[in-house]
């Protein structure tokens, strides 16, 4: 008999649906994964076996779990979750109480499921210390927080672990450990699990069986190596081919400098009083390089390396306490970067849904930068407006439209014709695609390799998606803790990672989808 | 943000512009004069000449309502005008130049906050004498800091938006990033606001009428209208119950209509915020 | 649930406990309306001092009794010098004061000399200007000699001002007063109430009463609840405009009489257009008596043609002078060359008189052509403004000084009032003792000023006050300030 | 967390210093002369020079602002020119109605106002929810110096189970005192305590939908549990806020219930002071209502960093 049986599930929520007619069986032991975009329903499905559904939500069909139906009595159904399932969120800050200790939170979860809890042993289970127990939320990293949530759930003893897209909120390192941690403990309790993730390598990586959903349906079902191998659907076809990077054949002759960056420091005093000055960080570290026109260059590193520091200097949003920058033969220190240099310079977000202002037509947003070529004339400004988005491949009528009527891609789209419009040479690309769903990636990608073809682009990319990266540079340089420790081509870095990081980090990528 | 899910704003409005509409007819035209004294025809009762009566000086009840809650209106709304006039510059200047500038914001803000403001009212009153001025400073005053810091907080989460700074790679300086990006996104937020303090307002206009440093005679205010009959209260209660339940109605009127559009507001507001962390 | 249940039973605990406290009946709780800043009578002007204190724990070396008259006090018998200059007072004997100190002729001494010490800061220092020399002839005889004579000096010394206090005692009289009356001062709590309780070793006739308290209840709806509540058992002056609640009970009784206090509408006559004769006849003929008294003071106050208390023998009715007429007044305002009219401005005090009178005279100025503009004031600013600065055009005010049209002989009064022939007369009458005399001077006096229409002259206020039906001797008029315990009693 | 003390207390400093200076320079430009009101309408220029002469009127300003600074610091806050007694027992006294009743009027409200913003969370959207809105709707908008009137009207003129106002000391009869800041206190809490209900829903209601209590109920709680074992903890965070303000807002508010109620309390120490003129008076009674309140806004935040450990390490 399966564990969790869902038979015709349909979830809508004010007449809309949300999933529609599911139907699925995860057998014990089985290591489902539920896979699909945003707004798929994966999250909905999971919720709807634990009895955690808005109260907002309309529910039909059945879900059985060990063979009967779910308790509608709340207080029976929530002890059926604390004796039964365990669950592990994606976004371990909030899902804590903040104020509650670690250790507190863990032995309430044990309390409710009236099994005596071995706080110690479980944070060690998960990879903690005993003394991590007294501690609050905010205290831990990131990657902590989910540990303690994996201990949270096992508190327990549940049969079933459910996972909501665990890592996704974690940084590449860790994300693979959590991922491993978690596959592990399925492994050692014989603990059936549920993983929702949207990517589809950490499926392939974790799971024996697999759902992919869409637009509230499953569109294949089956075990992990037949969908993987021989995918029916399309979309799922689809699904893969983005999670594939091509490789971008590229010239890697030695050019003339752009940009050189020169032993540049930044240190943050952290506010107060002058009695109480704190000692400053230093977020960046005497970092010296220098881009080549037409290169494309990538920075990786752990999220907090200070690459995205280094980024902002050099377009001229912050300023270096030390060193200095060389664009184009002009010496500059960050702010005092001067316009018409920065019409030369630009940065794609990484967050399309935050970079356009809410209030204003996205014709107004992509003309703002055009102040910095001095007086224009309307038809001339009009003219590089539908010029920009054009190049982008959107149509020029979408500049009278607000950001909120378009898609995630579409609006990466714009941020890219955004920073096309003053026609710079060297694009800041922070994180481009990473907010990005799978299927439209490519896309992106294929766009900005195109545009630095078409106008001899020099590239900076700010990433820790290491596919990525080696698809799009020339060269990475890698950084921790505020300086540059290895750099060097793709090819040769990730073939012969020379420090510990630069291997920490390719031990962390998932193995590619066959 | 349809209208029909909203009965809380549209009613809300409905009434306020009842009120409102009252209030400005009687610039034109009332009743009777609301300062023509007839003390023969004090105390009527409600009645075909007089639809609410008359007061303790003879003059029409309606009238008096009619200007009282134009008063009422225009003092408290004068008060979150200046609020927000002084207040959200502030607020917007700490979120835009930051550092010393902010910190003088917030300690000026913390400084008009220490002062409770039927203090500064009694003082000012003593300074320029009692009157609808005084107690529009005086509720001046007060909202200068709330809306300061409903815009530098507002603001704060805007600033960090990708958009802003998008804009001072485009080159714009701080005040014009506080004019072009954060106002507007704030706009709806201080709107709120400003029907909570324009509320708060009417209540604090009553009060300090009530103590004898608001609206004096011969205009009128709601406020003013219970000060003076409060003496007769047991004899001609409806004299006291008329601005008193006006009073009510008015500011749960602008109540109802403020949560109706924080109600409005907020969805796409946390609309956002879900986007933010899109999963 | 039993949280709630055991809070419930503790209020109703609450409630009930002390709700039996009844009166008993020696004692009385009385409610005024504003608190005294201090309790020393001879250094500051505020009635509400006199309220508590006057007679009831100072006396002076004569009193004033509920008709006005003087009757003996401290200072059993006087006699009086043919030309009105010298004054013998005999002092009683045995009269202590309430820490226990003797009262005798060197504390008289002391309290004139004090009074016209040069750093005195006495309100009424002018009326004992004429004192030359206070000496003591023996422990309970005094001579008061004064520099001209002064038909009113008996009434002066019988005042407020002038109640005698013991050097020991005297600075600190503000706060903890010591004087020789029935009752001795207990306590003050500020904000709230004074207590006084009777004083055991009084010289003269004990009081009924063995405690008062004086409840300040500023608000007239506070107060009004208080008397029906009980908390207070009456007030000497109660807001004319809530009597009703009062006047159909049985419970209570309703004591009208008149106070000194003659409400004028104050004229700047230094400045135009009030300089003008016609121009304050006008005003005089558009002022309707009978609505401001019915607006003002629910009709209680007593109409006045002049500046003079209509409960007084010398009183002369001249409220025909200028009757209400419109038409009169426009014609005057057209001669005087105002045939629109003008504007003013009529600055009030914040008393509810004048509030109230100021908004109706507002309206009855207005169908004459003539535009105010009220200005409301707190009694600090509106003192600066009107009685140091002379800055205003228009005012409405009580006087509450028994006998003072002598201010009209003052060039630099507040109101500016500048009449040589009048000046003379007051000259004359102050020098005169004999009262047929004086009544013929008095009587020229109110007749000059009110065809004159120096001011607006509107009503004699009225002291309206409201007690337990059971309460008897309370003095229905106020011929000076002061509420008065002596006689106050429970009947039953 | 010391350096985090110092910093808070060194700003509450520096604000009573600048509070001091305003209130200092705001008073001094008054017009009306304190002395002539005493000695009213009839008095000689004598006397009233005199008297000026006797206050201590004519010396410097920066002079008189530094000897007030110094006094004060030593707990003299001067002698009141009207009363002639030391400001700081007339502020001790008045100090002995006002905050008892402000912390009355506090504990009432929270106690109505907290557990009725919770059911409404609770209920969120339900019948039960809209009415509570509705009445803390009406509370929020009744002026409460009238709902004093109507309360007087009910409980202590018909029912006579209260006084009418006044203010029995407290070394007499405490029970006495405590009788009279019923009324007061009730008629003070009304327009709180809706707030507090409303704070309490909105607040409670936003930490429903956060992440934590959905882990609490995936651990095997009812909603109901979930939101007393974690929800109320974490809302309660912003109510304290409110808390502080209100409890400042309270301090100077009382003045218009005093006035109703007749209480010797400090809001009307400070009114009566004013209209007196009494300038010692009022701007000692001023600064100890300012350190009161600014003192407020200090625990509010210790309190606040106190329960919230994410405040606790910022420093």
């Amino acid at each position: 008999m399966a564990l969790v049986e869902i038979e015709n599930l349909s979830i809508s929520f004010g007449g809309r649906p949300a999933v529609r007619g599911l139907s699925l069986n995860i057998e014990r032991g089985d290591r489902f994964g539920i896979i699909g975009e945003s707004g798929s329903g994966k999250s909905l499905t999971a919720l709807a076996i634990t009895g955690l559904l808005p109260e907002t939500a309309k529910v039909s069909g059945q879900v059985r779990f060990d063979g009967a139906p779910l308790p509608s009595n709340e207080r029976e159904m929530a002890r059926l979750r604390g004796k039964h399932i365990g669950m592990v969120f994606q976004e371990p800050m909030t899902a804590l109480n903040p104020l509650m200790t670690i250790g507190d939170q863990i032995g309430e979860a044990g309390t409710l499921a009236d099994i005596a809890t071995d706080i110690d042993g479980l944070l060690q289970e998960v990879g903690l210390l005993p003394p991590h127990g007294a501690r609050f939320p905010h205290e831990l990293s990131g990657g902590q927080r989910q540990r303690a949530m994996i201990a949270m759930a096992l508190a327990s003893q549940p049969e079933l672990m459910i996972a909501d897209e665990p890592t996704s909120a974690l940084d590449a390192i860790t994300q693979r450990k959590v991922l491993d941690l978690i596959g592990d403990i399925c492994e050692r309790r014989r603990m059936t699990l549920i993983f929702i993730s949207h990517d589809i390598r950490a499926v392939a990586a974790l799971c024996t069986k697999v759902a992919v959903m869409r637009a509230g349906e499953i569109v294949e079902q089956g075990s992990i190596n037949a969908v993987l191998q021989s995918p029916k659907a399309e979309y799922t076809q689809l699904l893969l081919a983005a999670s594939r990077m091509e490789r971008r054949p590229r010239s890697a002759q030695a050019r003339e400098a752009l940009l050189t960056v020169d032993a540049v420091s930044r240190d943050y005093g952290h506010g107060g009083f002058w009695l109480w000055r704190q000692k400053p960080v230093r977020a960046v570290d005497r970092v010296s390089f220098s881009l080549g026109r037409g290169e494309s260059v990538a920075l990786v590193g752990p999220s907090g390396c200070g690459k995205s520091t280094l980024a902002r200097m050099i377009v001229g949003l912050d300023s270096a306490t030390e060193g200095q920058f060389r664009l184009d033969g002009t010496l500059y220190h960050g702010r005092d970067l001067p316009p018409l240099l920065r019409a030369g310079v630009s940065l794609v977000f990484q967050d399309p849904f935050s970079s356009f202002d809410p209030r204003m037509t996205v014709g107004t947003s992509l003309g703002e930068p055009l102040r910095l070529l001095g007086q224009m004339t309307r038809e001339e400004r009009e003219r590089r407006l539908v010029e920009a988005i054009a190049s982008v491949g959107l149509d020029p009528v979408m500049l009278s439209r607000y950001a909120h009527e378009f898609s995630g891609g579409q609006r990466q789209r714009l941020a890219i014709a955004r920073a096309m419009v003053t026609k710079p040479r060297l694009l800041v690309l922070d994180e481009p695609v990473s907010a990005l769903d799978v299927s439209v990636r490519g896309d992106v990608l294929n766009l900005l390799a195109r545009l630095q073809e078409e106008h001899g682009l020099t590239y900076l990319i700010i990433s820790h998606d290491l596919d990525m990266v080696a698809a799009m540079a020339d060269r990475v340089l890698v950084m921790e803790a505020g300086r540059i420790i290895e750099q060097g081509r793709p090819n040769d870095l990730f073939a012969r990672p020379q420090h510990e990081l630069t291997r920490a980090l390719m031990a962390a990528r998932l193995p590619d989808v066959v | 943000m349809s209208w029909r899910h909203n009965p809380g704003l549209v009613g809300g409005l409905i009434a306020i512009i009842i009120f409102a509409a009252l209030g400005l007819t009687s610039l034109w035209w009332t009743p009777y004069p609301i300062q023509a004294i007839s003390v023969a025809d004090r105390f009527q009762p409600l009645g075909p000449e007089h639809w609410l009566g008359t007061d303790h000086l003879g003059r029409d009840l309606l009238s008096m309502v009619m200007h009282g809650i134009l008063t009422s209106l225009l003092v408290a709304a004068s008060g979150v005008v200046i609020g927000i006039g002084v207040g959200v510059p502030m607020g917007l200047a700490a979120v835009a130049w930051g550092g010393w500038v902010e910190w003088l914001v917030l300690r000026l803000s913390d400084l008009a906050f220490a002062f409770p403001a039927l203090i500064v009212a009694i003082l000012i009153a003593t300074l320029h004498g009692p009157g609808e001025l005084n107690a529009i400073i005086a509720i001046g005053i007060f909202n200068i800091p709330v809306f300061a810091r409903v815009a530098r907080g507002g603001a704060l989460a805007i600033a960090t938006q990708d958009y802003v700074a998008a804009a001072r790679l485009a080159g714009l300086g701080n005040a014009a990033i506080a004019a072009r990006h954060l106002l507007p996104n704030i706009a709806s937020l201080i709107i709120v606001q400003g029907t909570i303090q324009l509320s708060l307002g009417i209540l604090a206009e009553a009060a300090l009428s009530y103590v004898g440093i608001g609206t004096q005679a011969p205009e009128t205010s709601l406020g003013l209208m219970l000060r003076d009959v409060q003496g007769v209260f047991l004899i001609h209660p409806w004299l006291s119950v008329l601005p008193g339940l006006t009073i009510v109605f008015l500011v749960i009127a602008l109540n109802i209509a403020g949560d109706g559009l924080r109600d409005a507001i907020d969805p796409r507001l946390r609309r956002q915020g879900m986007n933010h962390g899109a999963g | 649930m039993s949280l709630k249940t055991s809070l419930t039973l503790a209020l109703a605990g609450l409630m009930m406990t002390s709700a039996a406290a009844l009166a008993q009946p020696t004692e009385i709780k009385i409610g005024v309306a504003f608190e005294p800043p201090a309790l020393d009578p001879t250094a500051g002007a505020a009635e509400a001092i006199d309220v508590v204190v006057y007679q009831n724990v100072f006396e002076g070396l004569v009193r004033i009794d509920k008709d006005g008259a003087v009757q003996p006090g401290l200072a059993e018998s006087w006699t009086v010098s043919d030309d009105g200059l010298n004054y013998s007072f005999k002092l009683h004997d045995g009269v202590t004061f309430h820490d226990g100190s003797a009262f005798d002729a060197e504390d008289v001494k002391f309290t004139f000399d004090r009074i016209l010490a040069e750093d005195s800061v006495n309100a009424q220092k002018a009326l004992y200007a004429p004192i030359a020399s206070v000496e003591v002839v023996d422990p309970l005889t005094v001579d008061i000699t004064l520099s001209r004579p002064d038909g009113l000096f008996l009434f002066n010394i019988g005042r407020g001002d002038a109640v005698i206090v013991a050097p020991e005692s005297a600075d600190n009289n503000a706060t903890d007063p010591i004087g020789t009356g029935p009752f001795a001062f207990v306590q003050w709590d500020r904000g709230s109430r004074v207590i006084l309780e009777q004083y055991g070793p009084y010289w003269g006739d004990k009081p009924a009463l063995t405690r008062a308290s004086f409840v300040f209840i500023g608000d007239t709806g506070a107060m009004t609840n208080a008397l029906l509540a009980g908390d207070i058992d009456g007030t000497n002056n109660f807001a004319a405009e809530a009597l009703p609640v009062f006047e159909g009970n049985p419970q209570f009784k309703v004591l009208v009489g008149l106070t000194e206090g003659e409400t004028i509408l104050a004229t700047n006559n230094r400045k135009a257009p009030f300089d003008n004769l016609l121009v304050r006849q006008a005003m005089a003929h558009a002022l309707d008596r009978e609505e401001i008294i019915e607006g003002a003071t629910y009709g209680y106050g007593a109409p006045i043609g002049t500046h003079f208390a209509p409960q007084n023998p010398d009183y002369l009715d001249l409220t025909g002078t200028y009757p209400h007429d419109v038409e009169k007044a426009k014609a005057l305002l057209a001669e005087a060359g105002y045939p629109d009219g003008f504007s003013a401005t009529l600055k009030l005090p914040p008393v509810a008189y004048a509030r109230l009178s100021g908004q109706i005279i507002a309206s009855q100025f207005a169908e004459v052509g003539i535009k105010l503009e009220l200005v409301n004031a707190e009694f600090a600013q509106w003192l600066e403004d009107v009685f140091a600065n002379k800055d205003f055009d228009l005012t409405i005010i009580s006087h509450v000084e028994p006998f003072d049209i002598g201010i009209y002989a003052n060039p630099d009064y507040y109101f500016g009032y500048d009449n040589p022939e009048f000046q003379a007369l007051n000259e004359t009458l102050t020098a005169t003792t004999d009262a047929a005399e004086r009544t013929k001077l008095v009587q020229q006096m109110q007749t000059i000023i009110a065809e004159d229409a120096v001011n607006g002259y509107l009503f004699e206020l009225a002291q309206t006050g409201v007690w337990n039906a059971k309460l008897e001797g309370m003095w229905p008029n106020s011929p000076v300030e002061g509420v008065v315990l002596r006689d106050i009693h429970w009947t039953e | 967390m010391l350096a985090f003390l110092l910093r808070r207390f060194a700003g509450f400093v520096l604000m009573l210093l600048a509070s001091a200076a305003v209130i200092f320079l705001l008073l001094d430009l008054l017009p009306g002369d304190p002395a002539r009101f005493i000695l009213g309408i009839n008095a000689s220029p004598d006397a009233v020079a005199a008297l000026r002469l006797q206050m201590g009127l004519d010396a410097p300003a920066l002079e008189r602002f530094l000897q007030w600074l110094g006094g004060m610091l030593g707990g003299d806050f001067g002698m009141s020119v009207t009363q002639r007694l030391p400001v700081a027992q007339l502020i001790v006294e008045r100090l002995a109605v006002t905050l008892p009743l402000t912390i009355l009027a506090m504990l009432i409200s929270m106690i109505v106002g907290l557990p009725l913003g919770i059911l409404a969370a609770r209920r969120r959207g339900k019948p039960a929810d809209t009415a509570l809105m509705v009445l803390a709707q009406t509370g929020v908008a009744v002026p409460n110096f009238w709902f004093g009137m109507l309360l007087t009207l009910v409980f202590a003129v018909t029912l006579r189970w209260l006084p009418t106002g006044g203010f029995v000391p407290w070394h007499e009869d405490w029970i006495g005192s405590l009788r009279s800041l019923v009324l007061p206190s009730l008629a003070l809490a009304l327009p709180q305590a809706s707030i507090l209900a409303r704070v309490m829903r909105t607040a409670l209601v936003d930490v429903m939908g956060q992440d934590f209590i959905r882990t609490a109920r995936a651990k095997g709680m009812t909603m109901d549990e979930a939101i007393w074992r974690h929800g109320v903890r974490n809302a309660l965070l912003p109510v304290l806020t409110i808390l502080g303000l209100q409890f400042a807002y309270l301090v100077a508010g009382t003045i218009i219930v005093e006035n109703v109620f007749f209480l010797p309390g400090l809001g009307r120490l400070i009114f009566n002071a004013v209209t007196e003129r009494d300038l010692i008076l009022v701007r000692g009674a001023t600064m100890v209502l300012v350190v009161v309140v600014t003192a407020t806004m200090l625990i509010t935040d210790l309190t606040y960093a106190w329960v919230d450990p994410r405040l606790r390490v910022r420093a």
